[in-house]
């Protein structure tokens, strides 16, 4: 089996779908000749020309927009925003036309199209190229919401994105783009290449949307993460020498309750990790859903490790990022408690 | 002294107690403008965009080059128009009634209007797409959808397609070429590029045309879709209502200093044409002009409509409180319906006594629809809703937490 | 005392800082000569001026655009989106500049301004004119949300807003306007004039941004609610027979948890309601902060009582709006378990 | 056969292993466009909008009306027009230079527009407030910003006026009329027409200066900004800086069909000038007439600065994988500080001796000041940073959730 980085995952994925089905097209700013800044898409205006992936002016709500126009008619976009710091000029275009072109006709025009973003600190990238806008997604019902942490993850699903019949928010965790990333910056980075969730399959294959893939069994506690925070919950959990339980969610909306239930039921304690400012964030939608089904289970108060409620700063941004030692931290108090 | 900077409020001619003034618009003659050929570059139209294009005459008589474009047509062709637009204004008659005794929440008229999308929509083909706003009702009508499901929308009863889903005035009909209506201004604008694109990219033949007001000129999608629409060159036309009100808001505060909207459009690279849109000849004209050159890829088109907005905004509004009360009765370029009528008749035909019964046909046959669909149920007498199709379509397939709710709502 | 509609307070309320403070503008889309869709501005153009009170363009995103611009400068903008559902375009310029303008600068510039819009259903408005966008605030750091339930708090707070060093969402229930409202759809509206919180002192007062008031003490549970939710939790209470105290918040960020800990400390459960819908909504932080803050007091789980996750429909809108039976059944259930 | 539509793709002129190929441009001839009155209305503007405004010529020479409108000034003011420029390109290199050393995580140069910010800025006054992006450090450099807060910000150590908390090149100094930048594209322009309104409001007698990309001309805040600029008629500048790249996207996918960008903003009813970028004198002509137009409250203007990218888009960027490695050395317009020298020294103002030499001084100038600033950290060897500040100035006045979380950082 070829070994990929998540950027080469992606590209493949697109490339299997382009190949395999002409109503796919791919745009976005400089995604085409040049095939984009993170080079996802590079090689594929070549192959497909350039009818099937183009560059677009700079302007994401038109991006979206001609995504939704082209979807409505039977087309299946995948588009990329080239930081998801930039996806909010479409915010409303995805947000109040995409989500519901489906319910608001009963079904008369869908909107089957991908977003594809760049998400995620950890590259010195300040407060505009290092944001998890996840959770103002996750809030509007008509929308999917996924993340893969892996480049397998990462083709299956994008996959299975470009297939689904509804808009997906797909996020790409760019500090994974190549190789898994815990948090130690200081450490050596690693590529995919050595890793066995960097081995990925040739030609066509999905990972469903809307199930939760556990990473590490353990009994003392679970751990919900997804993107990058899974690389950190596991270097957390070596540090900490915690028996825990890591659930990489993959898809926010929907959401895998049942596996994240099951776990907490079988552990009794739980730690909520991302990388976006804490109030309002995607955590507090697990934890409220998390107490509410587990409630008579729960040993200690759900904590949770995330992003503080500041703009990302440059200079200290690793103080900022939520690493492995902010999450050892929590893991001994959530068993302390 | 020295000058120094002041803010400029754009104003409209006149407020509630003056008298109403359009002295400030050049409305040109009938007939005083060309057809450009098909090809033309956006360049080289910069009198379709500054000037006005119209066809019929102060006595109804079509006159110009844009005349003959349509003049081999049959003159059933016109008296179809000119029931459509009966049919239109009956409609939007009835359905304020409904609204104002409290059958449904909200209705909106686009009284002075009808020949725009009449008269466009009768152009199209099968397959092709309108992206239309709340005041494009004209395009249903005229495209024939059935009255049933236009009343079962107002009265969200099971006539109405979209189950209770969306507001009143918020259609949606695929197989009449109509993209669902959002409420939210100007969104459906750069969609329509996008579909245009598919258009292009399937090579299905088909066109898509784009409409929004002259207030929602000023959002973001309509920059977007011009922008677009010029680096792509999809078979797009894009339409601009100008009925120089936005709610309570003057033209000229979207408009700014802008020539037209037309020129505005034109400095996207747009070819762009404004047109008298109260005159049918001249919509039939330069529509059937505008979907041919889409159509036969020589690339978007804009089109200004120039009109008024006769009626109120919608039933939440209350002109009269910022613009004179006979305002509509002083617009330059009449009622669409006076002036085809004039026109047939002197064509001889149509008559007076035809146009009477014309008129009483229409409002008998949507009052009978009427009554029929409000059987089913109204607002203030409801049939029965399934409150649990709330949660059916907001993804094709219900995910486990909208199981969950709807299980919690216990319906 | 005079007694005000919510209208006439907020008008009033700009009315005493446009006096006040020659620095202050008023603006949106027919605010000017008109006062407004709803008449929350009427007049006010005509007593000072159309420098001071004026009608733009309909672009949401040029509104916040020219206020930030004019607050950086030193001016305080009030300004109306016409529905809190027209507020997107403008998600990227709230979001991502006026949020931020203080932080990035280091202080150097800042954005004082207010940015109004009413909010909430039950005026059958359908997906468009009746959402309840906070939590897609709440998640932004750097802006302020506020939310007032009576025409007394709304003339304080949006004073106490116009004169905040920083940028204020401030969110009116439109189904307030005219009176209280219970989510009894059915009986008959009453307004503001026989209701206490109808009595608006003239002249300048504000209520401070982050203090929640105890609507009513009890004993049983903790009802956090806002908005119209205040009066829907009033009629649960009644309809349950429950000794429920219950909070309105008032301001969602900064958030008053002292108030809300003591009280959940006092009564051991809680339930938590908004109009918005579930997933993500801000009923998802109060339960995180909640069940952290109390975790060793809380006797049943946390509950949510929401909009359900699926835009606004509009026939159905008394089975989308969480109303006073869906509340008290959850009060009775958080009672039970 | 029938025509159908299909798309277009906007190419640039030349790939990396083609030939660079200018001819496309009409680059006129020095002189050739006339002063237009201060009051100038837009509808008057077509020659502006569509020509290019050159004052030197081929030799060198300042030449026709724009050359007259300033040639009272001293050739000192040239010379330090020259400086300026000099000490920018001296920056960019020591700045690029860090990057490549690991000093700091990201730089950007001007390369090839040090002309526009550089003259533009002179001609401003204290209080006036420009809305830079990212390529504009020309404005802070002719501002005489100090290059210790420049450099520190760069490696974000203690000279950091912005305390770490931005990125090295997303400067800010209220002091020197800079406006904060954003990463965001696009989103200053409407800002800096708030200003100005607000300029207008207060009275201040100041004015703003927007600046915008081509590529990011696309964005909804330059539809937002030239629109409300139209309609509101502030004391602002709309400046366009065309240099043919956005990243990898050729300038044609951000202008589409439109003549120019400047033809674009004619649209929107704005007086618009298009302008030779390269050429000092150009920019200080045309930014002269623009600042007195605008202060004078004759309204608004925008100008499109015609210029080339020679440098990589970023330190992230290779342009050799999108364009022909030599296309900088192409540009028909030639080099801005090599024009400006040969005309100083076809005046008499100057020599290539003094020329070597202000090149040498501006460089060892730059370079001491990085050193010291060096000593304080870089990004490879980082100074002592408090991280507890990123909790200052998120609001006025720290709430208590950032306090709990704060002391939850525990530092
Ligand atoms: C994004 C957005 N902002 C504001 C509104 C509220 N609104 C509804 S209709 C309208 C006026 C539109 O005027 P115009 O575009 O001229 O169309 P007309 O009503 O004249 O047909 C406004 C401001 C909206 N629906 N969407
Ligand atoms: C809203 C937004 N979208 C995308 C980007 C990513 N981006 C940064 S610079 C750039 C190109 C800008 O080109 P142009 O406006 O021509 O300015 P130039 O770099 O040529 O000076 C892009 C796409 C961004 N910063 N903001
Ligand atoms: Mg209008
Ligand atoms: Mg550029």
């Amino acid at each position: 089996m070829p070994t990929m980085t998540m950027i080469e995952a992606l590209r493949d994925a697109m490339d299997v779908k382009l190949t395999q089905d002409p109503s796919v097209v791919v745009f976005g700013e400089d995604v085409g000749y040049f095939g984009g800044v993170f080079r996802c898409t590079a090689g594929l205006q070549e192959k497909h020309g350039q009818t099937r992936v183009f560059d677009t002016p700079i302007n994401e709500s038109a991006i979206a927009g001609m995504a939704i126009g082209m979807a409505a008619h039977g087309m299946r976009p995948c588009v990329e925003v080239q930081f998801a710091d930039y996806v909010f000029p479409a915010y409303d275009q995805l947000t109040q036309e995409a989500s519901r072109i489906r319910y608001r006709s009963n079904g008369q025009f869908t909107c089957p199209m991908v977003v594809r973003m760049p998400t995620g600190g950890g590259i010195f990238g300040g407060q505009t190229h290092s944001q998890s806008p996840e959770a103002v997604f996750t809030h509007v019902s008509g929308l999917k919401t996924v993340i893969p942490s892996t480049p397998y993850d990462a083709k299956g699903l994008l996959i299975a994105a470009i297939e689904d019949p509804d808009p997906v928010i797909f996020l790409e965790p760019k500090r994974l783009y190549n190789g898994p990333f815990d948090g130690n910056h200081k450490g050596k980075s690693v590529g995919w290449g050595s890793h066995p969730a960097g081995q990925v399959p040739e030609g066509h294959y999905v990972v469903p949307i809307g199930k939760a893939d556990v990473r590490r069994e353990g009994h003392d506690l679970t751990i919900l993460a997804y993107g990058t925070m899974v690389y950190v919950a596991e270097a957390a959990v070596a540090q900490a020498g915690i028996d825990a339980e890591i659930i990489d969610l993959r898809s926010l909306v929907p959401l895998d309750l049942e596996t994240i239930q099951a776990s907490v039921e079988k552990t009794g304690r739980c730690v909520v990790v991302h990388e976006a400012t804490r109030t309002s964030g995607f955590g507090a939608e697990l934890i409220s859903e998390v107490q509410e089904a587990c409630f008579w289970h729960l040993q200690s108060p759900i904590q949770r490790v995330t992003g503080w409620d500041a703009p990302y700063p440059h200079a200290t941004e690793w103080d900022y990022f939520p690493g492995p030692d902010r999450l050892a931290r929590a893991l001994i108090k959530a068993m302390e408690d | 002294m020295k000058k120094t900077a002041k803010l400029h409020f754009p104003q409209p001619p006149a407020r509630p107690d003056e008298t109403p003034d359009f002295s400030a618009h050049d409305i040109g003659v009938a007939g005083a403008i060309g057809v450009p050929p098909l090809d033309i570059q956006a360049k080289d139209a910069r009198e379709y965009a500054n000037g006005l294009i119209r066809v019929m005459d102060d006595d109804g008589n079509a006159v110009g080059p844009w005349a003959d474009l349509i003049k081999g047509r049959d003159a059933s062709t016109l008296r179809q128009g000119l029931r459509d637009m009966l049919r239109m204004r009956a409609i939007d008659k009835r359905m304020l009634n409904a609204q104002r005794q409290g059958k449904t929440s909200f209705y909106l008229q686009c009284t002075g209007e009808e020949a725009i999308g009449c008269a466009f929509q009768r152009q199209l083909q099968t397959g092709d797409m309108n992206f239309p706003t709340y005041r494009q009702q004209t395009l249903l009508v005229a495209a024939d959808y059935p009255l049933e499901p236009l009343f079962g929308q107002l009265y969200s009863n099971s006539y109405d397609p979209m189950q209770g889903k969306q507001l009143p005035i918020m259609h949606s009909s695929r197989k009449h070429g109509f993209f669902t209506i959002s409420g939210n201004l100007g969104t459906q604008y750069i969609q329509a590029v996008g579909w245009a694109m598919a258009n292009a990219l399937t090579g299905d033949g088909n066109i898509a045309a784009g409409w929004i007001g002259d207030g929602a000129t000023a959002s973001n999608d309509f920059h977007s879709a011009m922008l677009c629409a010029s680096v792509y060159q999809p078979p797009v036309i894009l339409n601009i209502v100008n009925n120089q009100w936005a709610i309570s808001t003057y033209t000229g505060v979207a408009s700014g200093k802008s020539r037209t909207y037309a020129a505005r459009a034109r400095g996207y690279g747009i070819p762009a044409l404004r047109v008298d849109g109260n005159d049918y000849l001249a919509v039939a004209a330069v529509s059937t002009w505008a979907i041919q050159r889409a159509r036969e890829g020589f690339g978007p088109v804009a089109i200004e409509w120039f009109t008024y907005r006769a009626a109120a905004h919608s039933t939440s509004d209350d002109p009269s409180a910022y613009r004179p009360k006979n305002e509509a009765a002083a617009w330059p370029l009449g009622d669409p319906i006076e002036r085809l009528k004039t026109h047939l008749i002197s064509l001889g035909e149509w008559s007076q006594e035809r146009h009477t019964q014309a008129e009483a046909e229409a409002l008998d046959e949507v009052t009978a629809v009427q009554k029929t669909v409000e059987s089913a149920g109204t607002l203030v007498n409801p049939g029965p809703t399934s409150p649990a199709t709330m949660f059916d379509g907001v993804y094709a397939e219900m995910p486990p937490h909208l199981r969950r709710q709807r299980q919690e709502m216990g319906v």
